[in-house]
């Protein structure tokens, strides 16, 4: 049962998870979906300290629990509450949903074929995986990319994160606890300040469109 | 007291501080406990920053906690850079604040926040500069950008909060290619180490560098010079700079700018060292001297244009860290040394720099060029400074930037880039067109009639005054630890090549190398 | 050296001196100038004694890791120490007085930075390593930026500006070659390259590099658009140190590579040819917009241009000579330009501080509004006089001995020559009697013009003579300059002796007696006895004429006859007279400067529609505020320039492509952050893809 | 011995400028179908001013005085100098085409000074012209005189003209084409029609002189005057050397004498026979007639590159 399809099967639910938080129409909805999201992340996490037997692994497993499944979405949720009617936290995306999923395969498919190039021992077998979590990375950017309110884009933040903390545990699985604590709270400092930064602008600019922010350029 | 509980003093001090003022209510505590707190704490980490870069200049090796805290000589040129230029901007920062508080733009909790976040700044890139362990270089890497955002955006202003969005989502991006990059580099060598755990320690890795994949540590490269590049500031990358810059308190840009950037670009050469010694020079050459080039060339144009003095700044630290890049491209001896050296001396004249704006800025409450002029005849001691600045930074002598760019374009030429080469100094012509033209027209000319005569404070002109003297002092001569540490931190950039060049002089080695050894051909064969 | 080193240590201290005690202004200004005058007399002592030993070489372990402080003091050196040294001490004695107008505008700093200028000169003629070179090289220049800029009005400021960038665009040049052939020995000292058998190639490039480089700082065409920009925003006594002295680094730097430093890889006769048609081209250009000014600083700087081109020919021949192993043309060709170049030290010294007491006595340097000087200054104007007739090369002044020189030069190697070498020297020969003609031209204009018929403004009326320093500065220069050219079969032979230290071979003859001789061409001249004959001559006449007008008597008539008319004073011969005169002739070299500057206009047009095609609408609509004015107003104001039509200079246009460029690359940054991490996910591929390339 | 010979010369050029002055306009006046005044009438005129009273004019003032001594002076040194009874320079040391050309260079200078100073507008523009005609002529006369050093092997006149009167100039054809334009040259420098009338006021050549009365205007006028005859022996010396003495010997020198004044009669009568069948160029359009004779100057040049 805990072999490494099951690696693979999560990996490809983390996918869809992620695309359905990109797609959200209302940054609550996106928020609970990336709560959701990352709880697939902890049984990748999980199943792939089954696989290796890495007991560091299930520490991390444990620490993304608590911080990707609770903290983070939490802090979101209670960012927009702080938010309310200071300014339009919802808005439509650049791109309709259409293309962004086209685009969103297209990543998919060209992390595939760049990690089918790659050939390193400890990825061998965890390698629809590794592309998996690569393509999770490349999402994250194009929510970042796509996304006119800026608090969207948080989640496209949260997204590169995940994906990045999924190569982390495929290629480091023996690395010192330490680094992924490092890594975690790294990502949850980084969620906490951006979640700041999205209140401040709300409140002090009123506005949270990515569009009105071009006012300093070359 | 040994090396190490040093080493670990350092980077306790500014988090100790930071965590104090966070602790101390913003309400009811005057600021001067704040600037004591944050003075004392600079303090400690200039001493102690200094004792360890000296030491690590005799040639010890340090290490801490294990080995997750290394300092050698290439480190501790860079933590020398920390612990000159952080006290000096810090000090700063007392008269910058108060002047704006007194102008009103700063409340109590914001100051609060400014200097608990300096201090957490500081702590980060001494992180940066002295972890070992190659993830924990990212972390604090990151780091860096998580504790400078409130920096940038302190004013509250719409134009500093979008520049301190811009700055924390272009940077995290960045450098979340650079966690890739460290990724590869660290999966890579676990699979080749007898101990996988080992793996994360750059000493570590190393000796076994020559011994990983080739196609992988390329990659892996690409990966961490952009993502770190990111952070360098190098085009296409640079994008955050500017506006970073340009809104964040004149010391906090001159910390950036003087201290960060050279931080970023140290771990690029870090990988840079790793990616030499697994697949030779040629390749890393050449991805640092395309950035590199392309950096200088976008920036000195840029850098004309401008009619905002801090953008104007912001840019030319892009177009120097293109140079630096391109020092690395150059590669051999002398394009280490010249790269080493101009890190060093452009972190010193730009700190200065970006205060000096910060004093223009008092004086003028703009950034606006075309409304700042006659600075010499407003404030004497912060016009003769901005100008002899503004020269320092075009790479006149007698100050230390000349030093540097003579040892590239000497470099360039004996490695015959003659393309790079022309770019280069015609970019750097442009520049030096931006900053004359700009003595010309705001440190010189008829001062504004709505101006009050007079300088800023004494406190912000005495860290000033240090600067300009050690970059004076700097272009006229280069005192023996220091060139010694440069020779130290060369041979460990160059621990790649066969022969080992570090005997007594490296610098004469370097120049003598260039008559024996067969030029080296171009950086793309 | 002692000597020397120890007139550099005075300097610096001066300076510093004078720095701070600049609230004072008196004693801070009479501290630099006595402080610079003692430097001058050393150093000048220094560097006469150099002339006649052999090269001292003294070197230390300097500052720098990488490289020795290394200086070397040979004849040559000598000869440019003593040449400065002279001018520095009349530019000094000269500022005792001059400077008292400069209280205000920051007397300590003119103080510190002119010292410091000046040591900075001895350095770079001194060093004798490529680094340290390079150092006092940028140093001279920023040094002398300041002194430019020191009246901080538009106009210095414009040309301080040109003049910094045109000197850094040199120093890049000059820090090429001189890394060109560091990297082919393995180090900066200039011993190392003096020993080095440099490939052809290598030497060709870093003597081309070097001759542009310093033809920057020479000034020589087409160089040469900082120098009427530079020269006259300076204090005049700042000017004739400039146009007398620092240009002259040019050129000894030009000599110092072709026959030092690259010394044994030998020369090729291309220099040569390259040196001779440049100098032809720039010796014509310069007199002929010289012409052109109204602004009498102005005119002289043009007229180092044209100086500078003449130089150049005498270095050319020498270049030449060395390179066919001519020894006879190369020693006279070292020595007519060595000796052009000590005269022009001094006669255009010696304008400059006639121009600054014009300026002094009026305030100001518009030839348009003076006139009739001559009565009310007298002094300044027979030095002004005698400085321009020796700038006309007229015998038997200094510049008619070398240019004598370089005529024979010239004319000695067509005799040798080839095919096309006889081209190239015939022209060089016409280019020489253009020139010389063209400069009589320009000094009786600026001459004339200034000093004599009546007074055109009230400035000009109220003029009175200038105090005693600055008017014995300038009767020193101008003894030197008849000394020079009467005595010139004693000077001849010790700078013969210079150039023959130079090329490393037995000096030749080129003086007898009191005659000078030319061996190649069968020639010989006496400047003194000339001088003797002509004084007989004219005494005679003047004599014999005093004499008819005592029999007949000599009457005064106040009124000026103008066929009739009522006289005014705008009958009076203007500069824009001579100029409109010129242009009717010279109409085709103005031209060429038009349409250069009018194309660079256009491709900077066509490049700023091109790639910033919103911006310029706006543009077009302004029109030229000068257009309302009369022709003859519009003369007054700007010379003959409005003759021909004004296009902005080629510099204006290379800054305005460079703006256009940098907000063409302005756009790549939209503000959109989004956008930004495109560029970065971009940059991450191309550099992949360049993996895949290099598999 | 040389030096009586050059003391004679000059004397004999200044006595002689007057007549020779005379002689073409008597010439001229035959040619108009005039009678014409007598040969003598210069002297008469300069006697006759020289015992006027002098006005100083204007603003004018030591520039204005200096200027005919000064004019004519150097025109005597030149004189002096130049190799015309022998074929040799009676005083070797004035005797280089630069030193004579330059020296021609001084009187234009106070010329023109000398007009600017009365502060009269016609009398400088006569000044600036007669600087800029030198102009002109400048590159013709220095590129045939290269020429013709080139081909003697020297650049002292006495040796140029003895190369050329024992026909050992090499390129032969170049020096005789040399000879053509070094004519038109001179021609034009000796101010006659169609480019100058040096006797009209208001003229270039004489323009200059409306601010200048008694003695002053009987030296400048006798000056111009012996200017005509130095310029054309300086081409007869040059390119005509032949019956020059070439030893030093009475009888030789009296030959050359004669010889000499005959050739620059010849030369004289020949410029007049010209300056009468034409008519006054524009000032303006001066610069094409000199062209004419640079493109000359350049033939020669040519010839002698390739050895003709």
């Amino acid at each position: 049962m805990f072999s490494y399809p099951l690696v693979n099967v999560l990996g490809a639910c983390l996918i869809i998870t992620s695309m359905m938080v990109v797609l959200a129409r209302t940054g609550r909805a996106a928020a609970f979906l990336y709560s959701f999201q990352s709880l697939m992340l902890v049984g990748v996490l999980a199943s792939l300290g089954f696989v290796t037997g890495s007991t560091e692994l299930f520490t991390w497993s444990a620490t993304a629990f608590v911080t990707k499944v609770v903290l983070v979405p939490a802090i979101l949720l209670f960012t927009l509450k702080k938010i309310g009617k200071d300014a339009q936290a919802d808005l439509p995306p650049k791109l309709n949903p259409m293309k962004s999923v086209a685009l969103v395969a297209v990543e998919v498919f060209v992390c595939f074929v760049a990690v089918s190039s790659i050939d390193l021992p400890t990825a061998l077998e965890v390698k629809p995986t590794l592309a998996v979590s690569l393509a999770h990375f490349f999402i994250g950017l194009t929510c970042i990319v796509i996304q006119r309110s800026i608090f969207r884009q948080i989640f496209g933040y949260c997204l590169m994160e995940n994906g990045s903390h999924v190569t982390l545990a495929l290629l480091a699985p023996q690395a010192p606890e330490l680094v992924e604590i490092g890594v975690a709270t790294d990502a949850i400092f980084a969620v906490v300040i951006l979640a700041v930064l999205v209140w401040r602008m709300a409140h002090y600019a009123h506005t949270l469109d990515a569009d009105d922010l071009c006012e300093l350029k070359g | 007291m040994d090396y190490s509980t040093i080493l670990l003093i350092l980077l306790g001090c500014p988090v100790l501080a930071a965590l104090l003022i966070a602790v101390l209510p913003s309400k009811s505590t005057p600021r001067a406990a704040y600037e004591a707190i944050h003075v004392i704490a600079l303090i400690a980490v200039a001493v102690a920053g200094l004792t360890l870069s000296v030491s690590a200049f005799m040639g010890n090796d340090i290490f801490a906690v294990g080995e997750w805290f290394h300092l050698d000589g290439l480190s501790a040129l860079f933590l020398c850079l920390i612990a000159v230029i952080a006290p000096c901007t810090g000090i700063y920062s007392l008269p910058y604040v108060a002047h704006d508080v007194a102008d009103g733009k700063l409340g109590p909790s914001q100051v609060k926040q400014y200097y608990a976040f300096f201090s957490l700044f500081v702590f980060s890139m001494i992180l940066a500069v002295t972890s070992n362990n190659i993830i924990m270089m990212w972390v604090s890497v990151e780091a860096t950008t998580l504790s400078t955002v409130f920096l940038v955006g302190v004013y509250r202003t719409k134009l500093a909060l979008e520049a301190a969005w811009k700055y924390v989502i272009v940077c995290t991006a960045g450098v979340a290619f650079g966690l890739f990059g460290t990724l590869l580099i660290y999966a890579n060598a676990a699979d080749i180490m007898a101990d996988p755990h080992q793996a994360v320690f750059w000493t570590a890795i190393l000796p076994n560098a020559p011994f990983m994949d080739h196609s992988l540590t390329m990659i892996a490269f690409v990966f961490a010079a952009i993502g770190f590049g990111t952070k360098a500031g190098l085009f296409p990358m640079h994008t955050w700079l500017p506006d970073a810059h340009s809104e964040a308190p004149s010391p906090v840009s001159a910390l950036l700018s003087g201290v960060l950037l050279k931080c970023a670009i140290l771990i690029v050469l870090r990988f840079f060292i790793l990616a030499a010694a697994n697949v030779g020079d040629s390749f890393p050459q050449t991805v640092m001297m395309i950035l590199g080039v392309l950096s200088v060339c976008y920036a000195a144009f840029e850098v004309y244009k401008q009619n905002d003095l801090k953008r104007k700044l912001a840019y030319s630290s892009c177009e120097n860290i293109g140079l630096i890049a391109v020092c690395f491209g150059i590669g051999g001896p002398l394009g280490i040394i010249a790269g080493l050296v101009h890190c060093v001396a452009h972190g010193l004249t730009k700190a200065l720099m970006f205060c000096l704006s910060g004093n223009v800025m008092m004086k003028y409450h703009t950034r606006d060029l075309s409304k700042i002029s006659g600075l010499i005849s407003v404030a004497p001691v912060t016009g003769v400074l901005f100008a002899a600045g503004c020269l320092a930074l075009a790479g006149f002598p007698p100050f230390a930037m000349f030093v540097s760019e003579m040892f590239m374009i000497l470099a360039g030429v004996a490695a015959q880039v003659w393309w790079a080469v022309v770019l280069v100094l015609i970019a750097l012509v442009v520049v030096i067109m931006a900053l004359v033209r700009m003595i010309t027209g705001s440190a010189l000319g008829r001062a504004p009639e709505d101006v009050k005569r007079g300088d800023v404070p004494v406190l912000a002109l005495i860290p000033e005054v240090v600067l300009l003297v050690l970059v004076l002092v700097l272009g006229v001569a280069l005192p023996g630890p220091l060139a010694g540490s440069i020779e130290n931190a060369t041979a460990i950039v160059l621990s790649y090549e066969d022969e080992n060049l570090a005997n007594d002089s490296l610098f004469e080695d370097a120049l003598a190398a260039l008559a024996v050894v067969e030029v080296p051909e171009g950086v793309f064969e | 050296m002692e000597l020397i080193l120890l007139s550099l240590g005075l300097s610096c201290v001066t300076g510093v001196f004078s720095l701070v005690t600049s609230k004072a202004h008196a004693a801070s200004k009479t501290i630099a100038c006595i402080g610079g005058m003692a430097a001058a007399v050393l150093s000048f002592s220094g560097g006469i004694g150099a002339l006649f030993q052999t090269a001292t070489y003294a070197s230390w372990v300097g500052p720098m890791p990488f490289t020795n402080f290394t200086l070397l003091l040979n004849p040559l050196a000598g000869l440019l120490i003593a040449v400065i040294a002279a001018l520095a001490f009349a530019a000094w004695l000269y500022g005792l007085s001059y400077f008292d107008e400069y209280y205000d505008k920051g007397i300590g700093i003119i103080g510190f930075f002119m010292n410091l200028f000046i040591a900075s000169m001895n350095l770079v003629i001194l060093a004798d390593n490529a680094f340290w070179f390079l150092v006092f090289f940028e140093l001279m220049s920023l040094t002398s930026y300041v002194l430019v800029i020191i009246d901080q009005t538009e106009k210095s400021l414009k040309g301080g500006f040109l003049y910094l960038i045109m000197a850094h665009i040199g120093f890049l040049m000059i820090a090429l070659s001189f890394f060109t052939m560091a990297s082919a020995t393995g180090s900066l000292e200039f011993e190392s390259f003096r020993t080095c058998a440099f490939a052809p190639g290598i030497a060709t490039i870093a003597f081309v590099l070097a001759f542009f480089g310093f033809g920057a700082k020479a000034g020589m065409v087409p160089f040469h658009s900082w120098l009427p920009q530079a020269h006259p925003a300076a204090p005049s006594n700042v000017s004739a140190l400039m146009s007398g002295g620092m240009i002259k680094i040019g050129i000894f730097g030009i000599l110092k590579v072709c026959f030092d430093l690259l010394g044994v890889a030998g020369g090729e006769i291309s220099w040569g040819v390259l040196v001779i048609v440049i100098g032809a081209v720039s010796s014509v250009l310069g007199v002929v917009y010289a012409l052109g000014e109204h602004d009498l600083k102005s005119l002289l700087a043009y007229h180092s241009v044209e100086n500078i081109g003449i130089i150049l020919l005498g270095v050319g021949v020498g270049i030449y000579g060395w390179a066919a192993d001519l020894p006879w043309l190369a020693a006279v060709g070292l020595l007519a330009g060595l000796y052009h170049l000590v005269n022009h030290a001094m006669f255009k010294g010696l304008l400059f501080l006639g121009a600054g007491s014009v300026l002094h006595a009026t305030g100001t340097r518009n030839m348009e509004v003076l006139g009739g000087l001559a009565r009310l200054m007298p002094v300044t104007a027979v030095c002004f006089l005698i400085g321009s007739l020796a700038i006309s090369a007229i015998p038997p002044l200094n510049g008619f001995v070398s240019e004598w020189f370089t005529y024979q030069g010239l004319i000695g190697a067509a005799m040798d020559g080839d095919l096309v070498m006889r081209i190239v020297f015939a022209f060089a020969v016409v280019a020489l009697a253009i020139t010389g003609a063209l400069a009589v031209t320009c000094f009786v204009k600026a001459f004339g013009v200034t000093f004599l018929a009546r007074p055109r403004s009230d400035a000009a009326e109220k003029a009175h003579e200038v105090p005693a320093p600055m008017l014995i500065a300038m009767v020193m220069l101008t003894v030197t300059c008849v000394l020079l050219g009467i005595g010139a079969a004693f000077v001849a032979p010790s700078i013969s002796s210079i150039a023959a230290s130079i090329l490393v071979a037995p000096a030749v003859p080129v003086a007898e007696g009191t005659t000078l001789i030319s061996l190649d061409t069968v020639s010989v001249v006496s400047p003194l006895i000339m001088a003797v004959l002509m004084a007989v001559v004219i005494a005679i006449c003047v004599l014999v004429r005093n004499a008819a007008n005592r029999k007949a008597g000599i009457k005064s008539d106040p009124q000026t006859w103008a066929c009739g008319y009522e006289f005014d004073l705008t009958m009076e011969t203007l500069a824009s007279t001579v100029g409109a005169n010129v242009k009717n002739f010279m109409g085709p070299l103005y031209a060429i400067r038009y349409g250069v500057n009018r194309a660079g206009e256009a491709v900077s047009r066509l490049l700023g529609r091109t790639l910033n095609p919103e911006k310029r609408s706006t543009e077009s609509a302004q029109h030229d505020p000068e257009g309302t004015l009369s022709r003859f107003d519009r003369d007054r104001v700007h010379g003959i320039a409005p003759a021909e039509k004004r296009a902005p200079a080629l510099s204006n246009s290379v800054f305005s492509v460079v703006n256009d460029l940098g907000s063409w690359f302005g756009r790549m940054e939209s503000g959109d952050f989004r956008t930004y991490i495109v560029y970065i996910v971009g940059a991450l591929i191309f550099f992949l893809a360049l993996i895949i390339l290099v598999r | 011995m040389t030096i009586i010979v050059a003391i004679l010369q000059a004397v004999l050029l200044v006595t002689l400028a007057p007549l020779f002055s005379g002689i073409t306009r008597k010439i001229r006046a035959k040619m108009h179908s005039r009678k014409g005044t007598s040969i003598m009438q210069d002297y008469y005129d300069l006697a006759k001013l020289w015992r006027r009273c002098e006005v100083k004019e204007g603003g004018s003032g030591i520039i204005s005085r200096l200027t005919p001594p000064i004019f004519l002076g150097s025109f005597i040194l030149v004189a002096a100098g130049l190799p015309l009874v022998m074929q040799a320079c009676p005083v070797p040391f004035l005797g280089d085409i630069i030193t004579v050309l330059y020296l021609m260079a001084l009187p234009r200078f106070m010329f023109a000074l000398g007009s600017i100073d009365s502060a009269g507008s016609y009398t400088a523009i006569g000044g600036v012209r007669e600087l800029l005609v030198g102009v002109l002529v400048e590159p013709s006369l220095i590129l045939v005189l290269f020429v013709a050093a080139i081909a003697a092997g020297s650049t002292n006149l006495g040796i140029m003209a003895n190369a050329v009167g024992t026909l050992q100039a090499y390129p032969f054809v170049a020096i005789v084409v040399a000879g053509v334009a070094c004519a038109m040259a001179c021609y034009i420098e000796m101010g006659k029609l169609p480019f100058d009338l040096a006797e009209a006021e208001q003229e270039i050549q004489e323009g200059p002189l409306a601010a200048y009365s008694g003695p002053s205007l009987a030296m400048i006028k006798l000056g111009v005057s012996v200017k005509q005859l130095v310029v054309a022996s300086l081409f007869v010396a040059i390119f005509l050397p032949f019956g020059a003495a070439t030893t030093a010997a009475p009888l030789d020198l009296l030959v050359g004498l004669v010889s000499f004044l005959f050739k620059l009669l010849i030369v004289m009568l020949i410029a007049s026979v010209i300056e009468n069948s034409v008519m006054r160029a524009r000032y303006k359009y001066l610069g094409r007639y000199t062209w004419f004779v640079v493109g000359i100057a350049s033939l020669s040049l040519v010839f002698l590159v390739i050895g003709i």
